[in-house]
Parts: structure tokens; C-alpha cells; sequence
């Protein structure tokens, strides 16, 4: 299997572990990955907010190589990049005229015939193979966290089930997780505010991360760098909001889905990345996992 | 140029600009309150979506200006929550998108957007420079244009350590192609300022 | 076409069909129609470029009908025509064998589906010629129209050739010759000529197999072919549909939508 | 040589103003065939049309054209006229020299010349008026009620009582619908119960009524007066004669597992089952899907224990086929599930429930004898919350229309609540309160000012659960959009009134059109509004919208005032002014070839196909034959048929041809 | 002298709204002009295409075809047969050479009185305009060949 990748800027910087996990995971279930040459930033979480064009311009010269390249489908891990290049390319075969725009914009063609598929996407595909080579079983009660962008909106991004995923669930329960249920899975963490309103990050972060704990979770799972920075880089005003407020601050992990996956195929740890998390990443013992799954 | 866009203010109602800008029709909004219920910062708003919605169905000036004056607009995170939910399937969260720029093109943002806009502006400004993010440049920039220097000096280091600041930014290779994008798209009124 | 007669004779010997519509060969290298009921009559059965004539309205003449079961040599337009038969509960599904080319031999078709299946990939039969002379007619103003066929049917006799040659004018008592009301005058008169034309198409357009068979039946030489043509193609590009095509009853003048054309009224 | 009669009016000054009538009657009175023709000051009047009548029998007339107003003020009253003389009515044709001539156009020549043309136009055509007798279509003076709610109840009643025979089909075991399932009623809080059972009984009781619970429709054939029903009654493996309803077999049922649909699964029932004490007939059925001899060939407890030997395993379906003659559809209305709400979790908290199953909580009769428990854990709720246009009112969710009845009983829901769990918390989420209707308003705002329920103007955004209770994240739009979080210990979804799930197939079985939403469609949205467009089907209550009981009641009179109307003759008339397809002598039959193009061109698929035969009995020809039951006379057929073997009394070929060869 | 030239129209008009759309006309007293000649049928969908060719025949220089609006048919769909009628009929007309201008299609309402003076007002300019329909009359005159 042969499959096009958009790593994205934060999975070069602040995420890097998100990238190295993916990397180390796919290349394990025999799945080659081809970087989009020469691509550029999608624009994220600012582009829309100060210029609509920018923010369809961007995702359309990445879609464009990618064609170029002779690509098909593009896996980009970061639910942010994935959300804005499906919102990009909806818009753009939804209005033929904008396309047009915006080709010249690009100064090259763009056919919008390249797919665009997060993770978890390529991660349920394979549940089969993760499962025959799945070497350490992750005997722990994990709450999926899938945050907004991944389900969000229903009408674009078309994956899952807007309230309640489930996608997650099954890939983590696919290498014997236990994933409980609880009610935040999509509730927002703070998403771009993480430098600019730290507080607002912290008390949603406060929200989500007791609402887990709560529930018995011992790791949140993640598939979305700026979910993961919130809860883990913003961990310290998070448990000081927490404080703050009568609640219990947490050292409870925060994981990338593919860095759980690599553990269960046996990566070690380190070519996944775990050492680069704030949150250090320490497990209850398997056998008393299921202790802590009742709610 | 880019359609749409460069609407001559009062020419019309906010209410036919949101429009043309999004195709959304703001008299859809029947004010049943589910996207302000369902906000993750709608405690946060001085105005919720629906009552910024509201004072833009009316028409009247001095509403729509109190809309676009309204920091409620620059909290929205674009997380989706209430276009999902909206009975009424209003892309929400597009139609704050138009509010922003308008705000900005009639020089009405809400002070406490500066910081939020700095960051947006420290954000593809780097974009601009490089065509992918480098945080730390991103970051540095920002603390220049909002004069946080303090802020996330514990964080910082200890990212160091574990690897997660690149002081390098990563340059692509056709730089010029993404300037001209840049220019091509990017309304002069708007980012280019500051 | 070597093998045609021997499958001619086994088809009749094995009382598969009682006849045999086909052609023989006439007079100075024409081609004749020629109705075999019997392995011998069939010796002389010939299906080549020379046979163009549309057989299918011997199909519903009931003197042909009482022989039985019947196959018939069949190019695409008298394929349509079976189709449409079919259609319009003219003749039953499965109670005539067409007989088409395949190589050097007949495929016989003994259904409707099979010959839905077979003209589905057979191209619209209107020949270049015949295009080119609608096009060019299509291209004249209406003045020069109208002379056109002024001039053209003031030859028209009347002689219903063009009607009894059509396989889709199978009406015991057609129109013409109905006389309370008189619809249109008996003899050959200016009106009336334009008059029975027009019914003509109309009656055709939706129904038109475009084998051109009323032209060639013309004795005076009016291309009376290319009104049913244009009437027929005057519906493929308004409607979609087409005659005899299948044999499931699908006639756009007996059908509509509610949003058909409706610039052209006010 | 026809002998035909004109009579120009003046209409008073209205048409002799301008049009010079006394020269369109001499002119007219040259037109061949035409023995008499004058003119007079008002024909309508007794003396103009008594002038009419001794004209015909002085003059031997056999046409006559009226000169007048529109023949759509008049034509009726002409044509008694003449045929109060003699004339058979369709001898007679009005020309409109009124509204079309005299009203529209200046005095002068060409007006009256227009008026001249117009009389010789129709001296034409009336030349070939064919002598036509009114259609007489046999009623059958039997009703067929589908559904046996209140709507069906009443409907049925009001027929029998009309002296009609009625045939009430209900799909499920019992008569009494919806409304039986309710605990009180708005805005009065009556027992349901008590007001519906006497009228089930009555139903049941009722000489005329024949009731077929259990059962089905599954064909409808013909036309009104005369439809053909083919009813399948489902196997509910007991002999109604012989069982008795004395209920050993349904207590000693050993399977008691299985969810209760009367008590919306809040209750259990057995596999053989009576839905609810009160039902009628009051004899069980069993639920093959859940009985264990159906399922492991074992058990046979209920056959053992029945004293009258009334339960039969082997007892399959069967078909009944009934000669109607007017419909009436009631099939009612089913409400929007909670699954539908994935904000809400998808259905799957057991204390997030839909208005009706708070009605069978509420109801003395349901699983809990009315007491308020919660159905996850029986506790009573302390705080309870209710949620109004749950799924109405939201495109989004595919309803975009006003469900009418839920803010009532919202509000009679939180009162119920209010009554029976003292100094509980009851709160309202509403987008607005819709309560017009007699002391419907009163009503609301006593839950509001007197049982103190707190009303919040907002919708919900989400619910989840946290520490057994339930997190409600609403709002309220009247602080500004101030965002409201509740922890509820129940919420009760006032979920869409929707059409049943099988609407549309069953309004296709009887041929009667249906909204996009699957409720059946009016006639006439104002005037005719318990009728459909199929002639002899009516409609009654929520199957035609969403209708609260007074409004349903309302309906199913009218509807059953519509069919005694249609029952109250023998036969029903209707104009001659059908397609008729001709007939000629053999062999030829008709010059109808049987190509059935026709067919697919009548709006009231009213073309049927005839085999003419032989004296061997054999078919010589198939040809097209119109029913002229169904036949609404538009003529679309005449103008397809390219023999002219279909043609329309009345507005014939010939006639339509003399018309405008008389031009 | 000349004289100015009154041009003869036929109309075929449903029974249920062009026909009461035009008795409205009358009992609102709209004045139109008087050349246009009323048949009345049932239904457009019963208007069969030679009686408009027999209109023609019979000297008429203008044909007006007029009905119910769509979905406004009193027998549910008759007014979208004859549409389809009409949309080949007129096309073939075309063909054969005849001037289609001198057929109008319509619908009136019955609560368009003021639209059908209207349209018989622009009808019979319009006609007057083109002047007599000789091309067709001149036929009519030449008999038998």
C-alpha cells in the first residue's frame, strides 16, 4: 500500500512525536509513505480568520502537488490540516468558478481529484494487520479523545458520527485497550488558543482531562497535535486551574494514537517519541488495568 | 482578485454582505439559543452567536456596528459545535469568519482581539517568510507584536529539551510561488496591517 | 452470408417459426421481400447490403400473422420497429425470432430483452445523407422552408404509399380515412396534403423507427422520410427518449415532467 | 335537417348596450337548420325560459343555443329549462355573449358581428350534440375506516349511527390508538381512559360497526361506490369465538421477558398477550417472534391452561375481500424517536424519554401506576426537565414544520409531574408556546403561574451524563443567550409527530397523494379539507397533519358526514362528460387498435384494456375500454389516440370539429 | 383606402381557467380588442393539434392556445400533456415551413382576467403586425391539383 503524506508544520516542531510515531507505525504494517514534495503550511487555524481566499489558497497548491506528484490520497495525520484541506476542497469542487480563482493563485493546475484521509481513517483500514502483528497487547482503560475537528463539520469532513465516534474506540479496543465511555470526546480543548488565551485553554483542558480521569481512564488518546499540546505542553496551568477550583490535578498521559498502536506492534518508545511529552508517560501495571476501567 | 470580497461598506446591510460573503442567510436564525448552549466560551462572550446574530437580522446600523465592535466574535474557535447542532444548518462558524473581516475591514475589532489577531498575523507572517511554520520565529514574532516576552518562558525550555523547538525554520524551495499567493489573495486591509 | 439458409431451414423444419420473413433476390441485382414457409422456399433466402427494405410491417399484417410463429431478417431499423410492436402490445414478446447479422451468420433473438440487449449497442440508423438534407433544411429560413415543401408536395398523390410501407402505421382505420368528422379532404389538395403530412409526424414522433422506408415507397420522389425524421429526433432532443428501444412502453407524448420546456409559452 | 332555436338576451341593458341583439337573432335565424330565433330582455327569468320551453314544443326544436352569460352562471339553469320541455338537457348550448362579448368590447359592428360568430359557432356544434344521460354509478353503502384510534373511532361511529354499514380495520390487536396510551388530557386533565374506553366499546358494541383488529389493508381496487378491498388478517393463533378473555393464559405465560410496545418497553408482557386491560376485542394474541413453542417447539403452557381450548398454533393469515363504497383514512401518527438525537446520546440514557412514554408513567394504568420513576434505576426524579420542539421545528433533522400538540402537553406533563412529585423541579425548554385553541393559553400559564414550572427560552445544545444524573447544556435566549446548565434526574423529549412509517405505501395502495413529509394530502387545503383527490377517500385526524383530540374528533365527523352525504342516494349521478371508446361493426369491433398509448396519458388511470370475443368465446381483439366511474372527462386520451377511437361526450371530435369549421 | 387590417383569432381556452379568467375579464369590464373568436374545451390536454390547423384553414391569421398554470390543471396533469403536445407540434410546424409566430401558448388563470385582455390586446398587434396569414390561406384557395 501506497499512500501520499502531509505531515504539516506542528508535526515538525511541537508535535514531532505525532510524526516519528506515524512514520515508525506505518512503515511497520508495510504501508510506504510519499511525502507531498515541497509543501507548504495549510494555514490552519489562521488563515480563515483573516482572509477566506488565503485559507483555500494554501490547501490548494499542497492538493496540487500532490497531483502533480501523480498522488491519490494524502494522509494528513494533523486533524487541524486534514479539516482545512477537506474544507478547502469541498469548497472549491463545490464552486468551479472559485477553482479557477484560486488555480491562478497557485499559478498551477488543480483538478481536485486527491482524497484527503486522517488517521484513523488509514489506521481502521489496516485493523486487520495491526491486529495479526500485534505483538503487546495495551491493557488499559484509555479515554478516545477525538476533539473537533477530526467529526467537525459532519457536512465536510463526512467521518464518524458527529456526537459520540466511535472510530477510535475500535482501533484502540483493536489492540486490546479498553476505551470507556464518557461524554467529552469531541467537546473543543481551546484549539488555537493555546498561546493567546491560555485561560480559556486551561478550563476546557480542566474539563476534559478530569472528565477522563473520572471515568477510570489511565491515558487519553489523541490523533490531533493541537489537542495534545493542549493537555499535555498546557498541563501545568491546566492541573493550576484545576486547583484552583477545587478539582484534582492529573498526571494521567496523553498519547498519540499511533504512538499506543506502536507500543502494541512493539516499537520501543523511544523511535515513537514517548520521552518527548511534558506529561511523562507512565502506566499502571496491565493486570491491574482493568481494576481502574469500572466508572 | 477574489469575488465577493470587496464589498464598499453601506453599500448594504451586514446581513446581505454575511451573504454574499458566505452564502449564509442570517434570517434562518429563528434565535432558538442551541449554538450559544452548546459554546465551549459562550460564558466567555460579551455577546453569544445568537445575539450577535440577532443585532445583525435587524438591519439597523448601530446594531450591526455593536456586533462587529463585540469580542464574542474573536473568541469563536471554529470548533463547530453549533453549526453541527444549528436546527436550522447555519454554518456558524463561517459566518464569524466574515463578521472578523468585516470588524477589521471598518477598523472595528474588539481590543481584546489584538492579542488573538497578533498571533494570526505572527502566524502567517512565518507562514509568508518560510511556507511552513516555524515556531519559534512564530512565537518570537508574536511576543514582539503583543510584548508578552514573559509568557510561556517555563514552557519554552523544557519543549527545548524534549525536542520540540526547531530554531531552524524549515524553508521550502519555491518561496516566491507562496509570496505571490500571498499577494494574490490577501486582502490589503486586512493582515498585511501591523 | 453462407450459413443463413441451412439456420433458415432449421428453423422452420424444427417448427421453431412457421415463416420466414426475409428477401430474395429480384429483378437486375434488387432485393425483393420474400416469405418463406418452408425449408424449400427458404433455398433462396439472401440477407446482403442490396436488403434495406424494413420488413417489420409484415408483422402485423394479419395475413402473415395466421401462418404462426414467425422469424424475420432484421437491420437495426426493423429491429426498433419489433421493439416497438412489442411496446405497443402489437405483437407479444417471444412470438417472433429476429434474425440478425453476426459475421457470416444470423444471431436469432427470441426475446424482447435480447433485442433491447442487441440495440443498445446499435448506433441511430438515419443515414449521412438524410442528415445531411435535414441539416441543410434546418438551415433555411421558413419562407424557404415552406416553398420546399410546397414545392415537394404538390407532387403528393395521396397513394398512402408512404403510410401502408410504415411498420408503425398498423391502424385498421388510420385518421385519413375517417369521415365524421372529415378530418382531412379525401383528394390530393394543397391543404390537405400539408394537413395529412403534419398528422403523419406527429403520429410518429416518439414512434418514428427511422428506417425511411415511406421514402423509398414515395412513387412521386417527396422525401416524406425526413418530416417523420425530424419529428422523431424533435422528441430524442426534447425528451430523451426514442422508439423502439424498449420494449416496456415508454411514449414521451403520453408521458411528461413536471418541468418540461416552458419558455415558449407566456 | 336539425331544427334548432336561439334565444339572444339582453341581460337587460348588459349585452344589448353593445351588441345590436336584435340583429344577431335575425342573422342567426338565416344560419341553416335553425327554425326559430329571437330575442328577449332577461331568458333567465321564468318568462324567458318559459318563452324557451314553448318554443321547443311549438317548433319541434331539437338543439337550442342560449345567448347569454357564461354558460359557467347559466348552463345548469338552461338546461333544465329545455329539458323541463322535452329536450334532453345536453341539446342545449350557451354562448357567452356577456363576459366574452358585450362587457369586453365597445358598441359597434364588430362587436355584434363577434356576437354573431359566436352564436354560428355554437349552432354548429350544438347540431351535433348527441342526446346524454347522466352517469348513474352504483353505491355500495359500506365504509371502510382504516385505523382504529380516536379518530377512527369516532368516525366509524358517526357513520353506523347514519344507519351505514362500517368495516373499522386497526393493524394492532385492539382499537383505541394513541389516545388510549395517554394518562390525561389538556387542557381539561381528564382521564384518557375514561373518556375513550366507552366509546371503544360503543364501537365494538355497535350493530353497524364490524371491527377487524389484527388486520390490514392490502389491495384497493375500483373506483367510489365501489372499491374492492382485500383486508389480510393477521394470525393472532387464538379462536376469538371460543376465548373467552378470561386471561389465564397471558398470567401463566412463563415468557414475561418481553418488552411492552403499550407501555412504549417501560413495561414487560407476556408472548401471548391483551395490550391493555381495557382492550377491545379484549383477546389475546401471541407474539410469535418471542413465544418459546415458536421458537424451541416446546411450552405450550397458554394451550394447557385455556379453558375453552380457544389457542391455535397452526392458525395462519388469511384474506377477506370487501365490496366498499367510501373510504375514510385515520391511520393516526407515530412520534420521533429518541435515538434521532445524537446530541442527546442517541437514545441510549434510559432517563432520557419521549412524551409518551411519560404519558404511560404518568398514567394510572402504566408500569408504574403512575407514579414518576425514573426508568434507569426507579428513583424518583428530584429535578426533571422537559425539552419542546425536540426534532420539530428542525430542518436539520428533516422536520421542519410545528408538531402543534407537544407545547400542550408539555405543559400538562410538567403539571402531572408538579401533582405527583411534590416540591420536584420541573423545567420547559421552549422556543415558543403555541396554545391557540379554546382555554389552551389559560391552561400554560397555570403550569407556569399556579404549578410554578420554570419555562427557559432556549433550545438544548447537549446532554450528557455525570454522576447518575443528567447534565442538560441549554440556554436562555431571554437573558441574552445566556448559556443554562441543569443537572436533571429525568428529561422527557417532546419528540416530532410524524406520518407512520408505511404512510406512502399505503397511500399508494388506495391512489391518494401525500405531502413530502408522508401525510396524506387534502383536496383543497381550505375547502376541502377531509376529502382527497381520489373521489369516495376521505381523511381524519393526525394522518393528514399533526392534530391534537378535539381537532381529530372535529374531523372524523366531517369526514363521516361526507360519506353518509355520498351513502344518502342509491346511486351517484355525474355528468355524461366522459371519453367513451366507439364501437363498430364486426369485424372490425372498434377502430380502437389496442396500442394502450392512451393509457399511460389518463390522469385517473381510468383506461382499461377490454377482450372483445367471439361467439367461441375466443379473444379477437384487445382493445381499450374507459371506466366511466373513474373517466373525469379532461379528454387528454381523445387528443392522443391517433385513430380517434376514444372520444368525449360533449366536447366531441365532431362537435369541436363543426365549431371551428364554422369559424 | 386603406383600410386597417383586423386580423382574425381563434382561441381554444380551457374550461376551468382561461375561460373563467376571461369571464372575469368581463365582470371587471376590461376592454380588449374583438377580433379573438373563444372555443371552449374542457381541457388543454383535449386540444387536438388540427383543430389548430384547422383554424388556419378557416382563415384564421392568429391562434391562441391557453390553459391552467402547471399544477393548477383541474384534472391534475392535462395542461402538462399538452405542453408536451405543443412543444413537438410546434417544432414540426417549424419545419414544414409555417410561421409559428401566428400561435401563442398561454396560461391564464381564473383569477387572471386582467392578464387575458392582455394577451388578446398583444396577440392581435402582433398579428395585425404580420398582417393576413396568406401563405395558408393561399392554399386554401387553390383547391384540388
Amino acid at each position: 500500500m501506497r499512500i501520499g503524506y502531509y505531515p504539516g508544520c506542528s508535526l515538525l516542531g511541537s508535535s514531532r512525536e505525532f510524526d516519528e510515531s506515524t512514520r515508525a507505525v506505518l512503515k511497520a504494517l508495510d504501508v510506504e509513505l510519499v511525502e507531498v514534495p515541497d509543501w507548504n503550511c495549510c494555514g490552519a487555524s489562521s488563515a480563515h480568520v483573516l482572509d477566506h481566499e488565503l485559507s483555500l489558497a494554501l490547501p490548494a497548491r499542497i492538493m496540487a502537488l500532490a497531483e502533480a506528484a501523480g498522488l491519490d490520497e494524502i494522509l494528513a495525520p494533523c486533524a487541524a490540516c486534514s479539516n482545512r484541506l477537506l474544507t478547502a476542497r469541498q469548497e472549491l469542487s463545490n464552486h468551479p468558478e472559485k477553482r479557477a480563482e484560486i488555480e491562478t493563485a497557485i499559478g498551477m493546475p488543480y483538478a481536485g481529484r486527491v482524497r484527503i484521509v486522517n488517521v484513523l481513517e488509514v489506521l481502521d483500514r489496516l485493523k486487520d494487520r495491526i491486529a495479526e502483528k500485534c505483538v503487546a497487547s495495551f491493557q488499559h482503560s484509555v479515554a478516545c479523545y477525538y476533539g473537533c475537528l477530526l467529526v467537525r463539520p459532519p457536512r465536510v469532513v463526512d467521518f464518524d458520527r458527529p456526537e459520540d465516534p466511535q472510530s477510535l474506540d475500535r482501533v484502540m479496543a483493536s489492540v486490546g485497550a479498553n476505551p470507556i465511555d464518557w461524554p467529552f470526546k469531541t467537546e473543543c480543548c481551546g484549539a488555537a488558543f493555546s498561546m493567546t488565551r491560555t485561560d480559556i485553554v486551561a478550563k476546557l483542558g480542566a474539563k476534559i482531562l478530569s472528565g477522563a480521569v473520572k471515568r477510570g481512564a489511565e491515558a487519553l488518546i489523541v490523533a490531533c497535535p493541537m489537542c495534545h499540546s493542549n493537555l499535555d505542553l498546557r498541563r501545568d496551568a491546566i492541573n493550576a486551574h484545576l486547583k484552583a477550583n477545587g478539582g484534582q490535578p492529573s498526571d494521567v498521559p496523553v498519547l498519540f494514537v499511533t504512538q499506543v498502536i506502536g507500543l502494541a506492534l512493539g516499537i520501543d518508545p523511544k523511535t515513537l517519541g514517548l520521552q518527548r511529552h511534558l506529561v511523562s508517560v507512565q502506566l499502571p501495571k496491565a493486570e491491574s488495568a482493568t481494576a481502574g476501567t469500572t466508572v | 482578485m477574489s469575488s465577493g470580497h470587496h464589498i464598499v461598506p453601506g453599500e448594504a446591510t451586514l446581513i446581505e454582505r454575511v451573504k454574499a460573503l458566505t452564502g449564509v442567510q442570517l434570517s434562518h436564525c429563528y434565535q432558538c439559543g442551541k449554538c450559544a448552549a452548546g459554546c465551549p466560551v459562550g460564558d466567555q462572550m460579551d455577546l453569544t452567536s445568537s445575539q450577535i446574530f440577532r443585532l445583525v437580522q435587524l438591519g439597523f446600523p448601530e446594531l450591526e456596528e455593536k456586533a462587529l465592535r463585540s469580542e464574542g466574535i474573536w473568541l469563536c474557535l471554529a470548533c463547530e459545535t453549533c453549526s453541527t447542532r444549528c436546527p436550522q444548518e447555519i454554518e456558524i462558524s463561517k459566518v464569524m469568519d466574515a463578521l472578523r473581516s468585516e470588524a477589521l475591514k471598518r477598523g472595528l475589532s474588539h481590543p481584546k482581539s489584538r492579542d488573538i489577531l497578533a498571533f494570526h498575523r505572527a502566524f502567517l507572517g512565518a507562514v509568508k517568510l518560510a511556507g511552513r511554520l516555524n515556531e519559534v520565529g512564530m512565537v518570537a514574532d508574536y511576543k514582539r507584536r503583543t510584548g508578552h516576552f514573559l509568557k510561556d518562558i517555563l514552557v519554552a525550555p523544557r519543549m527545548f529539551l524534549k525536542g520540540k523547538l526547531g530554531l531552524i525554520p524549515h524553508r521550502i524551495k519555491d518561496r516566491a510561488g507562496l509570496r505571490a499567493i500571498f499577494r494574490r489573495t490577501l486582502s490589503k486591509n486586512t493582515s498585511d496591517r501591523g | 452470408m453462407a450459413d443463413l439458409v441451412s439456420q433458415a431451414k432449421e428453423l422452420l423444419d424444427s417448427g421453431a417459426v412457421q415463416v420466414i420473413i426475409g428477401y430474395a433476390a429480384g429483378t437486375n441485382g434488387t432485393r425483393r421481400p420474400h416469405v418463406a414457409r418452408s425449408a424449400a422456399q427458404a433455398a433462396c433466402l439472401v440477407f446482403d447490403e442490396g436488403c434495406v427494405q424494413n420488413l417489420a410491417s409484415y408483422l402485423v399484417k394479419p395475413e402473415v400473422k395466421r401462418f404462426g410463429k414467425a422469424a424475420i431478417l432484421a437491420r437495426t431499423a426493423t429491429a426498433r420497429a419489433a421493439l416497438q410492436l412489442m411496446a405497443e402490445r402489437q405483437i407479444a414478446d417471444g412470438s417472433v425470432r429476429i434474425l440478425v447479422e453476426a459475421g457470416d451468420s444470423v444471431a436469432v433473438l427470441d426475446s424482447a430483452e435480447a433485442l433491447e440487449a442487441h440495440l443498445a449497442l446499435q448506433a441511430e440508423g438515419i443515414s449521412a445523407k438524410d442528415r445531411e438534407l435535414l441539416e441543410r433544411l434546418r438551415a433555411m429560413t421558413h419562407a424557404e422552408r415552406w416553398a420546399f415543401w410546397q414545392k415537394e408536395l404538390a407532387r403528393c398523390v395521396k397513394c398512402y404509399a408512404c403510410r401502408n410501407s410504415c411498420p408503425m402505421c398498423y391502424c385498421e382505420r388510420c385518421t385519413m380515412d375517417c369521415n365524421r368528422p372529415q378530418w382531412v379532404p379525401v383528394p390530393s389538395h394543397a391543404v390537405g396534403n400539408l394537413e395529412y403530412h403534419t398528422v403523419r409526424a406527429m403520429h410518429l414522433a416518439g414512434r418514428c423507427v427511422e428506417c425511411g422506408e415511406c421514402g423509398r415507397a414515395c412513387p412521386v420522389g417527396i422525401p416524406v422520410h425526413l418530416m417523420t425524421f425530424h419529428a422523431e429526433d424533435s422528441v430524442r432532443r426534447q425528451f430523451g427518449s426514442e422508439a423502439g428501444r424498449t420494449a416496456k412502453l415508454d411514449y414521451a407524448l403520453s408521458t411528461f415532467k413536471p418541468d418540461d420546456k416552458e419558455t415558449f409559452i407566456r | 335537417m336539425s331544427r334548432i332555436g336561439i334565444f339572444i338576451c339582453h341581460c337587460g341593458e348588459n349585452i344589448s348596450a353593445t351588441v345590436d341583439c336584435a340583429r344577431v337573432a335575425e342573422e342567426s335565424g338565416r344560419l341553416p337548420g335553425v327554425v326559430h330565433s329571437v330575442d328577449y330582455k332577461y331568458m333567465c327569468s321564468d318568462p324567458g325560459q318559459r318563452m324557451i320551453q314553448e318554443a321547443i314544443r311549438e317548433h319541434r326544436l331539437d338543439g337550442v343555443v342560449v345567448a347569454a352569460c357564461s354558460p359557467r352562471m347559466h348552463e345548469a339553469t338552461f338546461r333544465r329549462t329545455v329539458s323541463e320541455a322535452g329536450l334532453n338537457p345536453y341539446q342545449c348550448e350557451v354562448a357567452n355573449l356577456r363576459e366574452h362579448c358585450s362587457w369586453v368590447h365597445e358598441k359597434g359592428e364588430s362587436t355584434t358581428q363577434k356576437a354573431i360568430d359566436l352564436v354560428r359557432l355554437l349552432v354548429e356544434k350544438v347540431k351535433r350534440n348527441k342526446p346524454l344521460l347522466p352517469i348513474q354509478v352504483p353505491i355500495t353503502k359500506t365504509a371502510l375506516v382504516v385505523g382504529g384510534g380516536v379518530a377512527g373511532i369516532q368516525a366509524a361511529i358517526d357513520i353506523a349511527n347514519a344507519g351505514h354499514k362500517v368495516v373499522l380495520v386497526e393493524k394492532s390487536p385492539s382499537i383505541g390508538g394513541h389516545m388510549s396510551q395517554l394518562s390525561e388530557t389538556f387542557p381539561t386533565l381528564d382521564c384518557s381512559q375514561c373518556i375513550l374506553t366507552p366509546r371503544m366499546v360503543e364501537a365494538a358494541q355497535h350493530p353497524n360497526i364490524e371491527l377487524m383488529t389484527y388486520s390490514e389493508v392490502e389491495k384497493v381496487e375500483g373506483f367510489i361506490g365501489n372499491f374492492k378491498v382485500t383486508v389480510r388478517k393477521k394470525a393472532r393463533k387464538v379462536d376469538e369465538k371460543l376465548c373467552t378473555g378470561c386471561g389465564l393464559c397471558t398470567q401463566k405465560c412463563p415468557n414475561k421477558k418481553i418488552p411492552d410496545a403499550f407501555n412504549e418497553g417501560l413495561g414487560k408482557r407476556g408472548a401471548i398477550y391483551v395490550p391493555f386491560p381495557q382492550a377491545v376485542p379484549n383477546k389475546p394474541v401471541i407474539d410469535t417472534v418471542n413465544c418459546t413453542f415458536f421458537k424451541t417447539g416446546k411450552c405450550k403452557v397458554c394451550e394447557k391452561v385455556c379453558p375453552t381450548n380457544a389457542i391455535r398454533f397452526e392458525q395462519e393469515d388469511s384474506h377477506v375481500t370487501l365490496d366498499i363504497g367510501a373510504i375514510v383514512l385515520a391511520t393516526g401518527f407515530q412520534l420521533m424517536k429518541t435515538e434521532a438525537f445524537p446530541e442527546y446520546g442517541y437514545g441510549q440514557h434510559k432517563d432520557i424519554i419521549d412524551g409518551m412514554q411519560f404519558e404511560r408513567l404518568a398514567s394510572a394504568s402504566g408500569p408504574t401506576l403512575g407514579a414518576i420513576q425514573r426508568p434507569s434505576d426507579g428513583k424518583e426524579p428530584g429535578t426533571i426537565v422537559f425539552i419542546a420542539c425536540s426534532g420539530s421545528r428542525d430542518r436539520a433533522k428533516g422536520v421542519p414544520y410545528c408538531s402543534k400538540i407537544c407545547c400542550m402537553y408539555t405543559a400538562k406533563h410538567a403539571m402531572l409531574y408538579k401533582h405527583k412529585v411534590h416540591g420536584g423541579k420541573a423545567y420547559v425548554f421552549y422556543m415558543d408556546i403555541r396554545a391557540a385553541g379554546k382555554a389552551y393559553d389559560e391552561f400554560t400559564r397555570r403550569a407556569i403561574e399556579e404549578d410554578e414550572v420554570s419555562y427557559i427560552r432556549g433550545r438544548v445544545s447537549r446532554i450528557y451524563e455525570e454522576d447518575g444524573q443528567l447534565v442538560v447544556k441549554g440556554v436562555d435566549t431571554l437573558l441574552g443567550g445566556m448559556p443554562v446548565e441543569i443537572k436533571a434526574d429525568m428529561v422527557v423529549l417532546a419528540t416530532a409527530v410524524q406520518a407512520q412509517e408505511d404512510s406512502r405505501a399505503l397511500a399508494q395502495t388506495l391512489h391518494v397523494s401525500y405531502d413530502s413529509y408522508g401525510f396524506f394530502a387534502e383536496a383543497h387545503p381550505k375547502l376541502r379539507p377531509v376529502e382527497t383527490n381520489t373521489a369516495g377517500i376521505f381523511l381524519a385526524g393526525a394522518c393528514q397533519a399533526p392534530r391534537d383530540i378535539p381537532e381529530t374528533v372535529a374531523q372524523a365527523s366531517g369526514a363521516a358526514a361526507k360519506v353518509a352525504g355520498l351513502f344518502s342516494k342509491d346511486e351517484l349521478t355525474r355528468e355524461p362528460i366522459v371519453a367513451v371508446v366507439n364501437r363498430q361493426a364486426p369485424p372490425l369491433f372498434s377502430t380502437c387498435v389496442g396500442c394502450f398509448l392512451c393509457q399511460s396519458a389518463c390522469p385517473y388511470s381510468a383506461i382499461e384494456s377490454e377482450e372483445i370475443k367471439n361467439r367461441a368465446g375466443e379473444v379477437i381483439r384487445t382493445v381499450a375500454r374507459v371506466n366511466p366511474g373513474l373517466c373525469q372527462g379532461c379528454g387528454t386520451c381523445v387528443a392522443t389516440c391517433r385513430t380517434k377511437a376514444i372520444d368525449l361526450q360533449g366536447y366531441s371530435n365532431e362537435q369541436l370539429f363543426a365549431e371551428v369549421m364554422a369559424l | 383606402m386603406n383600410e386597417r387590417f383586423e386580423p382574425k383569432i381563434t382561441a381554444f381556452v380551457c374550461n376551468w381557467c382561461t375561460y373563467a379568467g376571461a369571464d372575469l375579464t368581463g365582470t371587471s369590464r376590461i376592454k380588449y380588442a374583438s377580433n379573438v373568436r373563444i372555443i371552449r374545451v374542457p381541457c388543454t390536454g383535449r386540444i387536438d393539434f388540427m383543430l389548430i390547423l384547422k383554424a388556419f384553414e378557416r382563415g384564421s391569421d392568429g391562434v391562441i392556445v391557453s390553459g391552467c398554470h402547471p399544477n393548477d390543471c383541474h384534472y391534475t396533469s392535462g395542461n402538462y400533456h399538452a405542453r408536451r403536445r405543443w412543444m413537438v407540434f410546434k417544432e414540426q410546424l417549424e419545419f414544414m415551413g409555417v410561421d409559428t409566430d401566428r400561435i401563442t401558448f398561454s396560461w391564464v388563470s381564473a383569477a387572471e382576467g386582467a392578464k387575458w385582455a392582455e394577451l388578446v390586446n398583444d396577440v392581435t398587434a402582433k398579428i395585425r403586425a404580420l398582417g393576413p396569414h396568406e401563405a395558408f390561406h393561399a392554399l386554401a384557395g387553390q383547391g384540388i391539383n
